[in-house]
């Protein structure tokens, strides 16, 4: 089965993103195809490198980034939502006149339509929100 | 492409939080795939087409007039719950008169606001392919 | 020691708003600010709630979000004042304490 | 066409869960995940809901998420079937669709 | 510095959010200060001291111990509201058994748990002067 | 009247920074003191410089920064929830041996003994969260 997954609450504040990250590994260990996780409103927080790891604790962003590698998953930050919230890839700061960007391995910025786009290439689309 | 019913669903009221916002934002963008598109306003989600908002006093974006434009996209179908209205002392009446032109009735204008009952409300939900929950 | 209540979530889709009532003691003010200032409006499932609390609660509401969610203010219940940010600010200046009902 | 209602409020705090239960039909699934996990507790003032709708729909609770919340699986309501994570994978891949209840 | 009386309002379930996590990392600072530190468990806050809390099936840090160690730190003064408790069908036996060593007492083991009616917290929460909100 | 202002939430999602942005705005104007303003838990987010401004919306990292410089107001983001999040300023940067910072300026790093005190000092502490 393939499947598109929207996460759309930033790590830590909601459990949004770890009960996204654990279903992606499920599914992924049930031989099912991840098509697409997209990261909408606050969601796109999830995609920083800028994180420390926590000396007790899961490093959300890290574990995201490093589930990408292994399983060459695509991982979508909405633009839109990203600029509200300061959320950039060299290019999209190099556009804007920014002197930094903060964007973690294994994620890249696109369109909204990259979400509509997944629902329809998919079998399920699964949201995970607040 | 194959066409899906894409199914909107919005619960929230408008400016206390973004998700009506940005719910918006991503139905507009979809109005360009072509699929078949419903917006569900239930529970407080029924504020956000309440008529004769204005967010002077608090600083924010009134983007309460995008929903007027949603029929130029062929988005016409905003299913609005009668008992979410009546819990909150809504009728019809306050709620923004949003239209679509009908090309094949020599462009009549016509209602996008259709008001269902709950129960009818969750057989249109069971009827979708595709759930976007803000 | 009168204490302020902020209070910020719908009545309709939070219990926030009504732990609120169910804590605050005669005498206290209660403030409505963001999605909260939907339950000011009068005729619905909560007016009730609200209408005991002010028997001996001083009840408000800022007009900013009451207008931005389009609820005009001759639909609110009789007795709620409304008031602009200054007047929440001069709020928490007259009541001792305040309590943020998130 | 049976659909997957997937619900991560508590039922004490938002109006998520009713409102799932309001709009979900017969035949269809009903998991509750994060804080809505202590919904599946037997002998809550809710209870009696969940178990009104449990007559035509089945409902499932992730394990995990009640056993984070110290509430242990004798508790529940029977009929209530515990699952993990790959038993949620389950649950997306045999019903139709899922809507999440945010 | 005045000493004031610091309540903490805790009305979520803990893992869900972050609020219970971070609300007692502030407590932890707070014990530092030398206030008069309290903290209520209302509504949902009650599943925060909840024993028997096991994390292993959601890969998150399970940190409800750290509730016992708050007699260290002085902090003794925890109130649980009974109608709280009783509307989500649990009693004080489904809570942890957080007690305080009484230094006035020969280091008597005390509970630091205190079961409050609705009313009496409605009292105790206008007796303090900051409340922190979580 | 001396004040210290929390803010649990980021910009955007919730409305808690825009109603603390008025808040604080028409406290000034009645000549109160903001003695601080303390962000915590996704509060942190609101610190961000990589923001970029909206065509025809509030840019709210901009607001508070330049009401900081107005007001040489003492804003406050908490360390401990920040390095959860990724926000970071050039020495804690440095410290964790990352590549890059995103502050904006205005906005200081500290711990949350810094909320506490703001407590003792303020006759009002108000929280706005969500």
């Amino acid at each position: 089965m393939k499947y598109t997954v929207m996460v759309n609450e930033g790590p830590y504040q909601h459990q949004s993103s770890d009960s996204a990250l654990q279903f992606v590994r499920a599914a992924l260990e049930k031989g099912h195809e991840i098509f697409r996780v997209f990261f909408y409103h606050d969601g796109v927080n999830n995609g920083t490198r800028l994180a420390v790891p926590p000396k007790d604790d899961r490093l959300l962003q890290q574990e995201w980034s490093d589930l990408a590698k292994e399983h060459d998953l695509d991982l979508v930050i909405c633009i839109a939502a990203a600029q509200r919230r300061g959320l950039m890839d060299p290019d999209e700061a190099k556009r804007q006149g920014l002197d930094a960007d903060n964007i973690i391995e294994g994620f890249r910025i696109s369109g909204l339509g990259q979400l509509i786009e997944g629902s329809i290439q998919s079998d399920r689309t699964i949201v995970f929100g607040d | 492409m194959a066409t899906k019913k894409f199914m909107y669903v919005n619960r929230k009221a408008p400016y206390g939080t973004v998700y009506a916002l940005e719910s918006l934002e991503v139905v507009l963008i979809a109005a360009a795939f072509e699929q078949d598109v419903s917006l569900a306003f239930i529970d407080d989600g029924v504020y956000q087409i309440a008529k004769g908002q204005n967010t002077d006093g608090i600083g924010m974006k009134n983007f309460s007039a995008t929903y007027n434009a949603l029929g130029d996209y062929e988005i016409n179908k905003l299913y609005v719950e009668k008992e979410s209205l009546e819990e909150r002392g809504l009728t019809e009446d306050d709620l923004m008169p949003i239209v679509w032109e009908d090309e094949d009735d020599d462009w009549a204008e016509k209602p996008s606001i259709r008001i269902v009952s709950r129960a009818e409300m969750a057989d249109i939900l069971a009827d979708q392919d595709v759930h976007y929950s803000f | 020691m009168a204490m302020l209540h902020i209070v910020n979530k719908s009545p309709f889709e939070r219990n926030a708003f009504k732990s609120c009532l169910d804590h605050a003691v005669a005498g206290d003010s209660i403030l409505m600010i963001e999605d909260a200032a939907v339950g000011a409006v009068d005729g619905t499932v909560f007016s009730s709630d609200l209408k005991a609390a002010m028997a001996d609660k001083s009840v408000y509401v800022l007009g900013g979000d009451l207008a931005a969610r389009g609820m005009s203010e001759d639909r609110i219940i009789d007795g709620i004042k409304v008031v602009d940010y200054a007047g929440f600010v001069d709020l928490t200046a007259e009541n001792d304490k305040t309590q943020s009902w998130v």
